[in-house]
């Protein structure tokens, strides 16, 4: 048995080393703050205020078996994307508003499923959950088409869009939410379809800004200490190609 | 819904469906630059390339007769085709006139079922299996599920994890299977159809050259790839299949989307420049009519 | 600190289902290192992808039992929801009944689906036109950069540029090839560096996949 | 074989093409057809798929010349288990197999992370002086662009304040990086997309049989309902 490319196995243990000692050393660093997670509860009370209810769809998000790189960050989606939807729960059953999902992920439609049945429980009225709302499409095209029919029956009045969507077809729904005139929270997986969102969006957050939600959403710290840690590696890659790329010129590596 | 006036956005839609229609009927040539990857595709195939991101490097001649090229269509093909059908059918030309050895693998139904339709039928006629090349010069895995996770096993052996083709035919039957079963070594050239994560896979452990081809949008998610140098070259949506055209001399019908494109163009660049002087205008006679 | 060991055991046994995930994707990821692979990881990770069909199976009875639900309770929607559960019902059962390679079966799903996914993809064309006449001002200097630079991307990707002069797609081909090369790996690798941070987090039990 | 039904197909993929479409002009029953159609398809589709997927992977191998073959006992264990969800008592059954499946999927790409970035980056200083040794060509110029490029891009994403003060300049530097990209994406996307509209445009046109006639009766149906609203006719009778 070989090992192949011990160079990438030395960077993904040093990663994690890494993140795993900011997570005790950099508590209390102040971090920047991200627009979609307050915007998304706000779209709820917006949705409230126009008598309409919220959609939260997620496209793609979920288990997946790609096994390529795009295939994880996909997966990293979830855990954000799932806690978001409870909190967002949690203050639509306190103000009685419907959140209805889009999802075309089978994983991800049970596991929306629970969430959002915690997250109207813990507002207090848990008959407020109707798993009906949750909706699951076989594939891109019955999702993208009935968003825009249910956006166009209901009238929505806001939506948060974060996920991933099949070739950039999340912007045929913002052009649905445009003519309701809904305010739109957006944040895609993947940097063209993320393009749309910066076309489209009301709020808009991007690339790993969508992965750290959860951190986002508790006031632990060391969640937020790990985030302030991924600087540390942001400034690693930085120095490998400004120091890196000098020595290379000068022909000492 | 509102009256239909000078202001309804209605009036793009029905402008756009008239450019469409237009440019269908009546198509002209016109001069065309070729992209920086889209002649490195051409190049890689003519000439070849040294893949060297693991040690030793690899040496790759280019096509002839008999190189082994697996063309996986693991993107979403069944999205785009309509944005790649002249690319994919002239590069297959082309492969097939030099004599390349082509193994297909497609990973989802409804790719398969887009290749099976509109590709396929092109080069080998209604039922495929009955052609003379197949087995010799061509063979088709079909659908096979299991996406990357798949190819990383189809490393070691193809037909340890998967004995039969799209037909039901055993491989170990099929001639040109015999030295095109370890894709690691036995694979010399791969052609992406929007795949994404063989550069993880097998670029940069087995230096297999690998080359691109997507909708014209795709370059802007695979920019990465290319610019990092997996990719030793892209073919990009309809305007890429004209530029092979041009390239290998081999005639299509990808010239019919240019003027299309021309007339979008030149139309949305004008209308982005009035509607902002119109803007521009308004808010001028808005401060005037404040200030007096 | 037999109290600091007993919270954490006993918040390991709280998310056990977590912790043992955590401990599977570290015996997957161990895979790509190793040539060949060792079995027990090959076991998991096999026993994991052939169980997916079930809840895909399982989501698309929920589906059709959804819209059987609307027509009993004879809600407004009813014509349409008559056509899903109709044509859900037709199709599974050409394909039970025949196999996926029944014609009737095949040639449903390449004409509806197949040609419905590809007709949402072109809308895509129009639902970007359509905003960028809408929404494209040059009342920043940012609004005006985009706006030149989409004239720029116009003239580069059609003929346009290279008959008012070539040096028009060259320049869109550098700032294609490049620029936005970098940006592209930019955002990617960013958000790669989040996958890594949120698996830490996964690690330190602070993300738990499960609600409460 | 083909099916019977082969001969309505180029009329119904036309149809389908272009009911899509009709929800520019508004919501109407066309299009609600089109999309029924799509989700009762694409969900009957999908069953069956997945039953075939795992009678031909897991269930006709469990048993293999008569005997038990235990590899394929956990596949059926973690689908069973996947029923769990409905009931209270045994939802942490399913979270489990939830869990389980999202961590090792997780497990399978997370190496490609790091292979990524580290290679990517390593490229990228290998070849961003390159001018030095080639002289100020296209490409060597484009290398050390890239570079700059991807470290102010990446400086762009910094979080926390002790990152993110000193390098404002190269953050804003980054911004305008990411728009560019942005900017690029946003119309190469149109003009791809555009294609398949006309792809289709030439199929209707030039197919046999021809089929343009859908997408124009559908627009002569929109404009007279614009100037007739077509549901009086339904409500007269």
């Amino acid at each position: 048995m070989a090992i192949v490319r011990l160079d990438i196995l030395i960077v993904f243990v040093g990663s994690f080393a890494v993140l795993l000692i900011s997570s005790f050393v950099l508590r209390g660093v102040k971090l920047r703050m991200i627009p979609t997670v307050e915007a998304s509860i706000e779209a709820v009370r917006v949705a409230t205020e126009k008598g309409t209810p919220v959609l939260f769809d997620t496209g793609w998000t979920g288990a997946n078996f790609w096994g390529n790189s795009t295939g994880l960050t996909t997966l990293c989606f979830v855990p954000a994307t799932l806690e978001l939807l409870k909190a967002m729960s949690v203050e639509a059953g306190r103000l009685d508003v419907r959140i209805i999902t889009g999802t075309r992920n089978p994983v991800y439609a049970l596991m929306s499923r629970d969430f959002m049945e915690a997250g109207y429980a813990m507002s207090g009225h848990p008959d407020r959950f109707n798993p009906d709302d949750i909706n699951f499409y076989p594939d891109n095209t019955a999702l993208i088409i009935s968003d825009v029919e249910l956006v166009h029956r209901h009238n929505i009045g806001a939506a948060v869009m974060i996920g991933g969507h099949s070739q950039t077809s999340n912007i045929v729904v913002y052009e649905a939410l445009a003519t309701t005139g809904a305010m739109l929270v957006a944040g895609e997986i993947w940097p063209n379809d993320n393009s749309m969102a910066a076309l489209c969006a009301d709020y808009l957050s991007f690339a790993e800004e969508n992965v750290a939600i959860g951190a986002y959403l508790t006031d632990d710290p060391v969640p937020k200490a790990i985030l302030a840690g991924e600087d540390i590696i942001k400034g690693f890659l930085i120095g490998v190609v400004i120091i890196g790329g000098a020595l290379f010129g000068l022909g000492v590596l | 819904m509102s009256s239909l006036n000078l202001s309804d956005k209605r009036w793009i839609y029905i402008l756009i469906f008239a450019i469409i229609t237009v440019s269908s009927i009546a198509p002209i040539a016109f001069p065309l630059p070729i992209m920086q990857w889209s002649k490195d595709f051409y190049a890689t195939i003519d000439e070849g390339v040294v893949v060297d991101f693991a040690d030793p490097p690899r040496e790759f001649e280019g096509v002839g007769e008999g190189t082994r090229v697996m063309i996986l269509c693991s993107g979403e093909v069944d999205k785009l085709w309509g944005d790649m059908s002249e690319a994919v059918t002239v590069v297959w030309k082309d492969l097939k006139a030099r004599g390349a050895n082509i193994l297909l693998w497609t990973s989802s139904p409804s790719n398969e079922a887009t290749l099976n339709k509109y590709l396929l039928p092109l080069m080998y006629g209604p039922r495929p299996q009955d052609h003379p090349d197949y087995g010799v010069k061509f063979v088709n895995l079909g659908y096979v599920a299991g996406g990357n996770g798949l190819l990383e096993q189809w490393k070691d052996s193809v037909m340890a994890i998967t004995p039969n083709d799209a037909y039901g035919n055993n491989l170990a039957d099929l001639p040109m299977m015999e030295t095109f079963d370890e894709l690691k070594t036995e694979c010399d050239l791969m052609i992406g159809l929007d795949a994404r994560g063989l550069e993880t896979i097998y670029v940069v452990r087995f230096n297999t050259p690998l080359l691109e081809m997507g909708g014209t949008d795709s370059a802007s998610y695979l920019a990465l790839s290319y610019t990092a140098g997996y990719f030793k070259g892209m073919l990009m949506g309809q305007r890429g299949g004209a530029e092979y055209e041009l390239l290998s001399g081999i005639p299509g019908k990808s010239f019919a989307y240019l003027q299309n494109a021309l007339t979008i163009g030149i139309v949305m660049i004008v209308l982005m420049v009035v509607m902002n002087v119109r803007w521009y205008l308004t808010k001028e006679s808005q401060v005037s009519e404040e200030v007096s | 600190m037999v109290e600091q060991d007993q919270s954490i055991s006993s918040q390991i046994m709280a998310n056990l289902p977590t912790v043992l995930g955590v401990i599977c994707m570290f015996i997957i990821s161990t895979l790509y290192f190793m040539d060949p692979g060792w079995n027990f990881a090959i076991f998991i990770r096999n026993s994991t992808t052939l169980s997916l069909p079930w809840p895909a199976a399982i989501v698309s009875v929920l589906l059709v039992r959804k819209h059987i639900n609307n027509i009993l309770r004879k809600e407004s929607t009813l014509p349409y929801d008559v056509i899903v559960v109709g044509s859900a019902v037709i199709i599974a059962l050409l394909g039970l009944v025949g196999g996926t390679n029944e014609p009737t079966f095949k040639t449903l799903y390449e004409n509806i689906n197949i040609i419905g996914t590809m007709s949402i993809t072109s809308a895509i064309a129009i639902s970007i036109f359509s905003p960028m006449i809408r929404i494209y001002r040059a009342k920043t200097p940012t609004m005006a950069l985009l706006i030149a630079l989409s004239c720029l991307a116009f003239a580069t990707y059609t003929p346009l540029g290279q008959m008012i002069h070539p040096i028009i797609p060259q320049m869109g081909d550098f700032v294609q090839s490049y620029i936005s090369g970098a940006s592209d790996s930019a955002f990617w690798i960013s958000t790669y560096i989040g996958a890594i941070a949120l698996l830490t987090r996964m690690i330190l039990l602070k993300e738990k996949l499960k609600p409460g | 074989m083909a099916s019977p039904i082969e001969p309505l197909m180029p009329y119904l993929n036309t149809f389908i093409f272009f009911a899509a479409y009709t929800v520019l002009y508004k919501h109407n029953p066309v299009y609600r057809i089109a999309q029924s159609l799509i989700v009762g398809v694409g969900a009957g589709y999908l069953f069956v798929s997945q039953i075939n997927a795992f009678n031909r992977t897991v269930a006709s191998q469990t048993f293999v010349d008569g005997s038990l073959n235990p590899s394929m006992i956990a596949p059926w264990l973690i689908g069973i288990g996947y029923l769990a969800i409905f009931s209270q008592k045994t939802i942490n059954i399913y979270r489990f197999m939830s869990i389980l499946t999202l961590t090792v999927g997780m497990g399978v790409a997370l190496p490609y992370g790091p292979a990524v970035f580290w290679t990517v980056t390593k490229s990228y200083a290998e070849n961003a002086f390159n001018f030095l040794t080639d002289g100020m060509t296209v490409a060597s110029i484009g290398a050390v662009v890239t570079a700059l490029s991807y470290v102010f891009g990446l400086s762009y994403f910094f979080f926390s304040d002790f990152a993110s003060k000193p390098t404002e300049v190269p953050r804003k530097l980054g911004r305008l990086v990411l728009l560019i990209y942005t900017a690029m994406t946003i119309v190469t996307t149109a003009l791809g997309k555009v294609n398949l509209v006309q792809w289709k445009m030439l199929d209707a046109i030039q197919g046999v049989p021809a089929t343009w006639w859908i997408p124009g009766l559908m627009f002569v149906a929109m404009l007279v309902d614009h100037f007739y609203p077509l549901k009086n006719l339904i409500g007269r009778n």
